[in-house]
């Protein structure tokens, strides 16, 4: 794919059909999101699912009603506006970068580099400051780990997160397999997000889940009402 | 030339990298030549390569000076494979670049959070390529590595120095300006 | 200079090696251009050098032809290289020497495991610049290696003994000696 990843997808969405980006119709977009990626055999890469399941969560949100006049109402596209926005700075950047490194790609460094003199850095002289070993110090007390005890990282795992992009991808697909839920580099509180949001659809009833073989991908399939569990 | 810019031009042709001014001042050995001397060589060298139509050109690059071929006899060098020019980076790697010269030191996180994928691949192949180092650690929970970009990043972005960038704020966005009622939600957008 | 010279300048800088005639006729790429042609602008190229005075040469050498510096400049950038600015260590390097400079005699697990990154090449040059030595080895699996401060360490720093360092109440959590209970996990750590 030529994308660089499910916001360059968009964004391009957008410019195509030139969309205000401040007023996305979001329930439009996320269905040619999902055509896009199912044209571009991108409907099996977790990050590309979970800007899908995104679109159709803020697409459920945009639907609740509202009062008239409610002032504390958020917009609930305004976050993907922000990183859409942020997103579009980066791209400007990369395309400046590009020029400036094509400028050097064109050019050669000299190859032939005369005798390595037997200097090694290590036998350059060395400037030492007693500060900055303090320093150093200082450094290390503020930044260092207790030594042995081992730090639980209580990140905060976001179940909730997890059941809604389950929740989402189940509805546009109807099943999918573990690896298509997660990406491959994923951090462990995401695994373990995703992991305890599953079990808890399975519980509810909301879905299933199997394993045909020890290691194999767990396979995962939404439990419609009515059929027989 | 004068001898002190045949010294710069015998040195600057013993480097594969840019050589910085204070590296050159010493390489003079000599109490008189501070850097104005040595700007003025090096103005005479990059002059004398300009006028006399030369095949090399000086230039001023992360940080300091350096001697690279014109850019017009690239393709013949490299079909007959005296030199081979680098590969291209990625659309991922340079977006994963662009963050990290704007933002850093910046950790993984945040990095994921911008371009909407994972990062730990990219970071790890811009790392092998010396195009980023690893700056520090984050305070806080999990204690974050953070990274920022190297001077070889500079070299091969030929770049004079970071500030080189246009300032976020510069940035045109080609998508039309806010309304007012919608600057605080996209009030932070900057890079 | 002729455009060929130009593009033999270019190719000769760029290239590691020296480049034989046919090579150099090779790069051309041009049915005009035969051994004389390219011999006619090396000559063009050599005499530049030598008449406008630089601090390079175009030599034939055994394979073909290179550009070099000359030679009366090779002892100037020896010396500058040697006499290069006194190098400073890097902070993760200092790190690393504060931390064994405290925790004497300290193995590389530890060391790792109160910076949380790899030590493996920060200890191997700091061996190198004789700032640590190996004093023994800890006893458990493994038998890990146990680095201290040098006397060069001691100069480096213009201390007369280690005491001179501060060693107060208010150093912290990774400096100050372990707990006896925490000694068992520390040998685990060592594994």
């Amino acid at each position: 794919s030529h994308f660089s990843g499910p916001l360059d997808l968009l964004l391009s969405l957008i410019r195509d059909e030139q969309i205000d980006i401040y007023d996305i119709p979001v329930g439009k977009i996320a269905e040619q999101f999902l055509l896009r990626i199912k044209h571009l055999k991108l409907d099996e890469a977790a990050d590309y699912l979970e800007m899908a399941a995104r679109l159709m969560r803020i697409k459920a949100q945009m639907l609740l009603p509202r009062r008239e006049g409610d002032d504390a109402w958020e917009d609930p596209r305004a976050e993907l506006v922000r990183r859409l926005l942020e997103y579009q700075q980066v791209r400007e950047v990369v395309d400046l970068l590009e020029q400036r490194n094509e400028l050097r790609r064109n050019r050669f460094a000299r190859a032939f580099l005369p005798q390595q003199l037997p200097v090694s850095s290590a036998n350059r002289p060395l400037a030492l400051s007693l500060g900055e070993l303090f320093a150093a110090v200082d450094r290390v007390l503020r930044v260092a780990k207790q030594p042995t005890l081992h730090e639980v990282v209580p990140r905060a795992i976001d179940v909730d997160g997890a059941i809604g992009t389950i929740r989402a991808i189940l509805e546009l697909r109807g099943r999918a397999r573990w690896n298509e839920v997660i990406s491959a580099d994923a951090e462990p509180w995401q695994v373990l997000s995703l992991l305890l949001a599953l079990l808890e659809l399975a519980k509810a009833g909301e879905l299933k889940l199997a394993q045909p073989r020890a290691f194999s991908n767990v396979e995962i399939t939404r439990d419609v009402p009515g059929e027989a569990a | 030339m004068t001898s002190l810019a045949k010294l710069l031009e015998a040195a600057l042709f013993a480097s594969a990298h840019p050589i910085m001014v204070d590296d050159l001042i010493n390489l003079a050995h000599d109490k008189e030549v501070g850097e104005e001397e040595v700007n003025t060589a090096l103005t005479e060298l990059k002059e004398h390569y300009d006028t006399d139509e030369h095949g090399i050109e000086l230039m001023e690059v992360a940080g300091g000076w350096q001697i690279l071929t014109r850019s017009e006899y690239t393709e013949a060098i490299e079909r007959a494979q005296l030199a081979a020019r680098p590969q291209r980076l990625s659309a991922a790697a340079l977006e994963t670049l662009a963050i990290i010269a704007y933002r850093q030191p910046i950790g993984r996180a945040e990095i994921e959070e911008i371009r909407g994928v994972g990062a730990g691949a990219i970071l790890k192949s811009l790392h092998e390529r010396e195009l980023i180092e690893v700056t520090g650690r984050a305070e806080g929970l999990g204690r974050p590595l953070l990274y920022g970009t190297t001077p070889l990043f500079l070299e091969q972005f030929a770049l004079r120095h970071l500030e080189e960038l246009p300032r976020s704020d510069e940035l045109a966005i080609a998508l039309r300006e806010p309304r007012p009622s919608e600057t605080a939600a996209v009030g932070d957008a900057q890079l």
